[in-house]
């Protein structure tokens, strides 16, 4: 699963995505508990940034397989 | 609905023109440009600099337009969407909507403008302050 | 607030750049074009003449300008208003409010046109049909 | 008192402009009685036509004199 990191969360991360991998399918849960065993200074973020699941923002019983690209979306402020 | 979307890194060149196939029907044209401002939260810069999930934002950008226009039938909608630094005084985003009337013109651009900037994955990722 | 008021009976040229004093400050800038139709009241036209009773035409916008600046304030207004004969779709009305946030300019757009359709002296006066 | 007529009421009346003299200030029922007296076919138009008044919409109490420009304003659909 390709993890991909936007905005200043990119400074938290320091990096712009990472490799991350599921033998199955994963609830968004999943997906944070492995993401903060890597950047463990995502945690504070977890309330405030929405997870989507190849260009569309997941739902809250979203599945994540392993093939899908996810991105972190922090607050937006385009326009 | 006609929808077009552009994201780039160049200087927005808004485009009025209707697009041919609507020549008569577009009673209203709505337009709307933000512009970089040399003050951001209160503190002055020169530049502003914006960042997106390229995909994903046009994707939510389409998808804002369609909701929106079933409320509010548009005839056609176009955005630019510039990224990348953007100095003070030049268009961050440019949006048109053709409609019959006035009323959906409006309510498309207000509405889409609302929504853009609570769900599109763009990003002011750094002020670059006066020299 | 800057306001320029435009009766022409050539065609419009929008003019959307900000007047020069206002660099830096408008962030956002909010375009009305009002163009005429193929059809009128279900019937299909060619043109449209318009007729203005031009210095109070002229008073009432910017009384209303200033009246919804009160309320929304914005940085400058320009409106051109066209009369005469307007072949289909060309612009009868262009109005750009530019203010530092959008939601002023949009409330200035979207007020002033209603207003305008109350209270400012100008008519269709007379469709002119397809040939 | 110049009077000028705009619009559709210029069909009615077939001229754009008359002049109409008042010895003392009058309030808008009279200048209606005087334009009536000249083109009884204005007093259908009386209920949705307003008066303006050296360019400005007369309000209720207003008095109008013989040097003042007074223009009827049929239903307005500029824009």
């Amino acid at each position: 699963m390709r993890i991909l990191f936007f905005g200043h969360l990119r400074d938290v991360t320091r990096c712009a995505r990472m490799e991350v991998h599921f033998d199955e399918s994963a609830d968004a849960d999943a997906v944070w508990r492995k993401l903060i065993e890597s950047h463990p200074a995502l945690a504070r973020f977890h309330g405030c940034v929405r997870l989507a699941r190849n260009c569309e923002y997941a739902g809250a019983d979203a599945r994540f397989a392993d093939a899908d690209e996810v991105a972190l979306i922090p607050p937006v402020s385009g326009g | 609905m006609q929808i077009e979307i552009e994201m780039i890194t160049q200087p927005i060149q808004p485009r009025r023109e209707l697009p041919a196939a609507l020549a008569g029907l577009a009673g209203a044209v709505a337009e709307f440009t933000g512009i970089v401002r040399a003050e951001e939260n209160g503190r002055p810069v020169a530049a502003l600099e914006y960042e997106a999930y390229a995909p994903m934002a046009e994707r939510e950008m389409r998808r804002i337009i369609e909701a929106v226009g079933r409320e509010h039938p548009c005839l056609a909608v176009r955005v630019i969407h510039r990224v990348g630094v953007i100095p003070v005084g030049e268009a961050a985003i440019y949006v048109a909507a053709f409609a019959p009337h006035r009323a959906e013109a409006f309510a498309m651009l207000t509405k889409f403008m609302d929504r853009l900037k609570q769900d599109v994955p763009i990003w002011k990722v750094r002020a670059i302050e006066q020299p």
